[in-house]
């Protein structure tokens, strides 16, 4: 497998790793959600590595399609979470 | 090809739209679509009694390239079901939001969530499976939020994000299937899966997402504060069919997909934290002191039940025992769907009523609310899994299988959750059935119908008219790829 | 270009993206947090471009860093003064980073297994095979209009829903005081160009990189600069016409896939010579109502113009 | 659709029907109720008339419904069962007509009266069950029909011996499930046969087919109140007199009983049962109740305490007779079925007018009562001599054959002398009563009279029920030798049991 494929999957394991963690243990609900981000880049990492076929040769562009959706998706979720938080934070002040 | 299953999804998705840019046609709109679902249902219950198992590729594309739906006995039944609750709960919405600030909002989001919840019924691709997850979820929590106190804002928070990360989850083993097997259809990742490092790995990261979104113990911690404090009809929805979904999804993936892989430890697994959830679900629930968190932790133990049995059907070979093991589980999904639906939409007008649903002080409900008092009880033999109930018949299949196999443990443990059952229920008909003169309260007209028909579809129509449920399954219920 | 040097880019963006998540986790300001995350948006932008997906760096650097960094920032200037509680100290956090190292080796296992063993080609073959037949010549636009066209009308639902539910909370929240001039002299220059780039990617994406999800970023991206330009609107219409162009992305691309199947077809299957119009007409659709999701999403709340006067007193909305 | 395919299920539906439309019925639909209530108790007593005469000429009833693969609900009519539907039939009747003198004017009628259906219903659907899962259905159905009816009052103490009744029977139905569902795995459908249908099994199964019938005893022992399992009875004396009477006299207590009836004959076969030797500890547990119940009814001062202990005890003759191996025991056990519930049920019957005409609970306030009330305290008495088993009265008749089939089978020595203390114990506990009703002279005032004496001694829906069954019961036992007495009867079934 090329080494630049290697890196980036390993790169991809450890954000989804790091982001695990940070939205697991963190109580900020800014952070919690930059967290699962994170993990969620780390993820998308993972499907556009195994997606590249070396430098110059043509990717897969079915992973490239799935992570255009997981990025509409996340942004879509971290919208409405801290839309939530903010509404909790208002009722918190009442 | 058959675009009946485009239809199912298309549907509600497209009654949706008008019901947001005009939010007064709302429950008209939405009465109509949600009773046309249901036809569509039942149409396609017919074509898969016919055929067996129904499938589409929307743009008419190679398998492979193009996403596959699918329904067989098992999706198409989940979808008969999730047609008729939500019916009836969008009857009972009609009245309860009625005057409501929230309404408005409700409707659109009420049927995005049916169209999640349609679209993973009929899903036959990982990737598209995850989609359908995080629309579900999403349109889940918005709905949570409706109730807009405190309480329903901080546990619509803990849902979402726990969500997320099951659905996270699920997205890292699609990624390891598709990296391994480059396919993303169920059927041809099936076909080239094996005993190997991916698909392990994968089945315990999606498996673990799932139990997640299905509130399996102990990862159940998020559901009770959600579908205590969520407004009655999504509640009902919650409980009745957004978890079964994520229930319908595992054991989906364990048949069809896991079945080289997944070894008698995962099933043990299962049955294990499903013991676990049927005990301490059921022990909370007695300990409950409000009605609809009642209501939430018998759905925790629940889903015990439905994990409970893994073991068993892992044990099973493909054969009568088995079939009859595989409708008992699909049955106990289906009759809990119906029965805690009704509970919950009970519970509401109780709580709309009384104005709380502090369970102590519900003494003598019966002479105020005498219909919904029967329905809460009817719904609690189900619970209990009492005759002439479905639950009954369930747990009788999945006993007689488990017997026969010599599975004595989970024998022990349904024996103890339905006396556990029988004490939470029955604390709570003490109660209600009681002398004391409950002040008059909001009066409620209409409202007590929906969750009573939901009641009694639970507590007696599943339990005396079931037996067609077994023939649709026949087919299913042995493991590996399918057609 | 895989050569030494090409290699020491990639470690040293690898370590770089490493560093700045480590970085974005571990901070105790939010503030700071965020700018850290929206530097670690625009490096993965630079990652995906370096790996032969420029349609995803595009979306990352417009969508990823881009709009969710102003929604995060908006989000930590609410939150000002409440530094996050430390997360080490508190009970379980070894536990809790045992675990998130057992899933990333996990992982790393499974693909390191896995992947010599795969065949590289995977579906990649079958999209080359069909690509003629799709009506574009972008790959990634014809997976994910055509091909899986289905997965992407479910997400532009996924996308209304947040709407929805950002709606359901609340009001938008208060507008910025009144902005320094040289922001609103920038947006003056910068929304159109913003809107003709948009355009450009829309139109675009048919052959090159870029799509309907970039550009309604792009032209979302004009509607935060106008909001922060001082511009109460956002540049978004007011009542009917603001909820069409929500509900329209999800009903064009619904009504187009229902009404191929009144000709026989299955459900979005478009005729072959039709596909590359009706992709552009879906296309154009889908970024009015993205652009608007993401707008209101910054905003925070229902706008003020969703829905006209009169509705909101009779709906009595708080 | 012939009425050998349907007449079972009518019969089920000719009572659970109209109990449902009383639950629809306003409170005041006072008239309305009635006509429903006689309606299908007289329907069903005239479909159960037309199944007696077709099963006494060899007709065979099944009405089957499949729930799922390989499970049926059956409902058939053999020998045994029609005799319980006949006993049930008209005791139900009557204990009707009862009801609703004594609820007159009482809150909750028509949810009463719902359940009282229900739980007739239930009774006659286990009388009909064909096979052991149809039977715990019904079962279960009976427990859940009952609970709102011991519950009815709903006085915290009502509450209370509800909630005791149902730890109880649940927990029992959820040992009689268990035992009936591993029976299946072992035996199949489990069909009723006169003989039973286990002895064909290898003798490798027996430990586990023994183990089986405890779990089944257990279970149907909590509702035949078979000592340690007997805790619920005293309890549930909170309920309403009639649903008391209809509690000991048919539902509940003799839906335990029969249920041993069938597992030990028509599902073990009494024989293979003896030969298990399962027979010899069944008996043993009936003797030790039926001697633990009467000396626990000698101290009870309130009637119906007393009455309830006694029910302990004298459904346990049922068990006694099916533990001894012989068609003179069978014969005894089973005629006990209709004449224990023929007597208690005047009793309670009894029982209860003392309480609604003059506020009399307790033994010590019976004083004189006789004269004020003769008609009913005549009653009383045809009831407790029939208890002790004086002769003409039917409890005569059952412990005569009880006696003549434990010599027959050579359990002599240890079934006499229980019969004998136990008659002895009866006659302790009854005897006195009857003589301060009769003997001691009246208070000079009653402790609450609520029903003045006018040409009547009280309303005469109180009165004539309990007449009436006393008279039935005088009659079971003088016109024992006649056809289609229950005597009759229960030796039909017995030649049908012991058939080569």
């Amino acid at each position: 497998m090329p080494t630049p494929q290697l890196i980036y999957l390993l790169t991809g394991c450890a954000l989804a790793a790091l982001g695990l963690f940070g939205a697991l243990a963190h109580v900020s609900l800014l952070q919690r959600v930059m967290a699962l981000n994170i993990l969620g880049g780390g993820v998308f990492l993972l499907l556009i590595a195994t997606a590249w076929n070396g430098p110059g040769a043509p990717a897969d562009p079915v992973p490239h399609a799935l992570v255009l959706t997981g990025i509409v998706v996340a942004v879509s979720a971290t919208a409405f979470a801290l839309a939530l938080g903010r509404r909790l934070r208002e009722t918190r002040d009442e | 090809m058959s675009n009946l299953l485009a239809g199912i999804v298309a549907l509600p998705l497209a009654a949706a739209l008008p019901t947001l840019v005009w939010p007064g046609a709302g429950r008209p709109l939405t009465l109509a679509a949600a009773g046309l679902t249901l036809a569509a249902t039942l149409l396609l219950l017919g074509e898969v009694a016919a055929a067996g198992t129904v499938t589409l590729v929307p743009g008419g594309w190679t398998t492979g390239l193009g996403i596959v739906l699918r329904a067989d006995g098992l999706s198409a039944v989940l979808l008969a079901m999730t047609a008729m609750v939500a019916l009836a709960a969008t009857l009972y919405a009609g009245r309860y939001f009625a005057g409501d600030p929230a309404e408005r909002h409700f409707w659109p989001l009420w049927l995005l969530l049916l169209t999640a919840l349609n679209a993973l019924f009929l899903a036959a691709d990982l990737f598209n499976l995850y989609v359908t997850l995080e629309l579900l979820g999403l349109a889940a929590v918005a709905l949570a939020t409706l109730a807009g106190t405190r309480a329903a804002l901080e546990a619509a928070l803990r849902y979402l994000l726990v969500g997320l990360l099951g659905s996270m989850a699920y997205l890292a083993g699609v990624a390891l299937l598709y990296a391994a097997y480059g396919r993303l259809d169920l059927a041809g990742v099936a076909a080239a899966i094996g005993p190997e490092p991916a698909a392990a790995a994968a089945l315990a990261l999606m498996f673990a997402g799932l139990l997640l979104k299905t509130a399996a113990f102990p990862l159940h911690f998020w559901l009770p504060p959600a579908h205590g404090s969520a407004p009655a009809p999504v509640s009902a929805a919650l409980s009745a069919l957004v978890v079964k979904a994520a229930f319908y999804l595992l054991l989906r993936l364990w048949l069809d997909l896991f079945a080289p892989v997944a070894g008698a430890g995962v099933a043990t697994l299962l049955g294990a934290l499903g013991a676990a959830a049927v005990l301490w679900g059921s022990w909370q629930a007695l300990r409950a002191s409000r009605l609809k968190l009642l209501a939430a932790y018998s759905t925790v133990a629940q889903v015990g039940y439905l994990l409970l049995f893994f073991p068993l059907l892992a044990a099973l070979p493909p054969g009568p025992a088995r079939e009859a093991a595989f409708g008992g589980l699909v049955l106990l999904a289906l009759t809990h769907g119906f029965a805690k639906a009704g509970f919950f939409l009970a519970a509401g007008v109780v709580q709309r009523h009384a104005g709380h649903d502090r369970i102590a002080e519900l003494d003598g409900t019966v002479q105020r609310l005498p219909v919904t008092s029967f329905t809460l009880a009817l719904a609690g033999v189900a619970l209990i899994g009492l005759p002439p109930s479905g639950t009954f018949l369930a747990k009788w299949q999945l006993l007689s299988g488990a017997i026969g196999a010599g599975f004595w443990w989970p024998v022990a443990v349904v024996a103890v959750g339905t006396l556990l059952a029988c004490a939470y229920v029955f604390r709570l008909l003490g109660h209600l059935f009681g002398n004391a003169v409950q002040p008059a309260g909001r009066r409620l007209a209409g409202e007590e119908l929906p969750p009573l028909l939901l009641a009694l579809a639970a507590a007696v129509a599943l339990g005396l008219f079931a037996a067609p449920l077994w023939d649709l399954l026949a087919p299913l219920s042995a493991p590996g790829p399918r057609p | 270009m895989s050569g030494p040097p090409g290699l020491l880019l990639d470690g040293l963006l690898a370590l770089l993206l490493l560093g700045l998540a480590a970085a974005v986790i571990t901070s105790r300001e939010p503030l700071r947090g965020v700018i850290l995350f929206i530097a670690f948006g625009l490096l993965l932008a630079l990652v995906w471009a370096r790996l032969g997906a420029p349609d995803v760096a595009l979306a990352e650097a417009a969508i990823g860093a881009g709009l969710s960094g102003a929604l995060l920032l908006a989000a930590a200037r609410d939150e000002r003064g409440e530094a996050a509680q430390p997360s080490t100290g508190r009970p379980g956090t070894v536990l809790l980073a045992l675990l998130a190292a057992g899933f990333g080796l996990v992982l790393a296992w499974a693909l390191a297994a896995s992947l010599p063993a795969a065949d590289p080609v995977r579906l990649a073959g079958a999209v080359a095979e069909q690509l003629p037949r799709s009506g574009v010549t972008n790959p990634v636009t014809a997976v994910l209009l055509n091909f899986r066209a289905y997965d992407t009308l479910l997400e532009l639902a996924v996308l209304l829903v947040a709407l929805l539910g950002i709606n359901a909370l609340g009001a938008e929240r208060p507008a910025y005081g009144p902005a320094p001039a040289l922001l609103s002299g920038l947006a003056g220059w910068l929304v159109p160009l913003l809107l003709l780039t948009g355009a450009y990617l829309l139109w675009a994406g048919a052959h090159a990189p870029g799509g309907a999800f970039q550009a309604g970023a792009l032209v979302a991206a004009a509607g935060v600069l106008l909001r922060l330009a001082g511009v109460r609107a956002a540049g978004l219409p007011a009542g009917l016409p603001l909820r069409l162009a929500a509900a329209g992305g999800v009903g064009l691309f619904l009504a187009v896939g229902l009404a191929v199947t009144l000709a026989g077809n299955a459900f979005l299957q478009y005729p072959a010579d039709a596909a590359g119009l009706l992709i552009l007409l879906i296309e154009s659709a889908a970024v009015a109502a993205i652009a608007a999701a993401l707008v209101i999403a910054f905003l925070g709340g229902e706008p003020e113009r969703w829905s006209p006067p009169r509705d909101r007193s009779r709906s009595g909305e708080a | 659709m012939t009425l050998q395919t349907t007449l079972p299920a009518l019969i089920v539906l000719s009572s659970l029907l109209p109990g449902l439309v009383i639950f629809l019925l306003r409170e005041e639909a006072h008239r309305l109720r009635t006509v429903f209530n006689l309606a299908g108790a007289v329907l069903k007593l005239a479909l159960v008339g037309v199944m007696m005469w077709g099963v006494f000429h060899g007709e065979a009833y099944e009405s089957r419904w499949t729930l799922a693969p390989g499970l049926d609900l059956v409902l058939h009519a053999d020998a045994l069962s029609v005799l319980f539907v006949t006993l049930s039939m008209v005791l139900w009747l009557v204990t009707t007509l009862y009801a609703i003198g004594y609820l007159e004017h009482s809150p909750h009628r028509s949810r009463f009266f719902g359940f009282f259906s229900l739980c007739v219903s239930a009774t006659v659907g286990l009388a009909l069950a064909g096979n052991l899962f149809t039977f715990l259905i019904f079962y279960e159905v009976l427990t859940l029909a009952t609970y709102p009816l011991v519950a009815h009052r709903g006085t915290p103490e009502a509450t209370r011996g509800a909630r005791i009744y149902l730890a109880y029977t649940l927990a029992g139905g959820t040992a009689l499930l268990v035992g009936t569902v591993w029976l299946r795995t072992v035996a199949g459908p489990l069909e009723f046969v006169e003989g039973g249908l286990l002895n064909a099994l290898p003798a490798g199964l027996h430990p586990e087919l023994r183990l089986i019938f405890v779990l089944l005893i257990a279970g149907l022992g909590v509702k035949a109140a078979l000592v340690p399992l007997h805790g619920w009875l005293p309890q549930a004396m909170v309920a309403p007199a009639p649903v008391s009477a209809l509690l000991h006299a048919v539902a509940v207590v003799k839906a335990g009983a029969f249920g041993i009836v069938r597992v030990v004959y028509d599902v073990y076969g009494v024989e293979f049962a003896h030969q298990l030797g399962l027979l010899a500890p069944l008996g043993a547990l009936a003797a030790l109740t039926i001697v633990y119940g009467s000396a626990r009814a000698l101290t009870q001062d309130s009637l119906k305490k007393r009455l309830a202990w006694s029910t302990v005890s004298q459904v346990s003759y049922i068990a006694l007779g099916a533990s001894v191996l012989g068609p003179l025991a069978t014969i005894g056990g089973v005629v006990h079925l209709v004449h224990q519930g023929l007597m208690k049920i005047t009793l309670f019957f009894a029982a209860g007018n003392y309480a609604e005409t003059l506020g009399i609970h307790h033994v010590s306030e019976m004083n004189g009562v006789g004269r004020r009330m003769p008609g009913t305290t005549l009653a009383f008495t045809v009831g407790a001599l029939g208890m002790i088993g004086i002769p003409p009265v039917a409890g005569f008749v059952s412990k005569w054959y009880l006696g003549l089939g434990a010599v027959e089978a050579g359990a002599a020595q240890w079934v006499l002398p229980v019969l004998v203390a136990s008659s002895l114990l009866n006659a302790a506990y009854f005897l006195p009563i009857l003589y301060r009703a009769w003997f001691r002279p009246a208070p000079t005032a009653w402790p609450e009279e609520h029903i003045p004496a006018r040409r009547l001694e009280t309303i005469g829906l109180l009165l004539w029920p309990p007449v009436i069954t006393a008279l039935l019961a005088l009659g079971a036992g003088m016109l024992a030798a006649t056809p289609f007495s229950p005597l009759d009867w229960a030796r039909l079934i017995a030649a049908r049991e012991y058939a080569p």
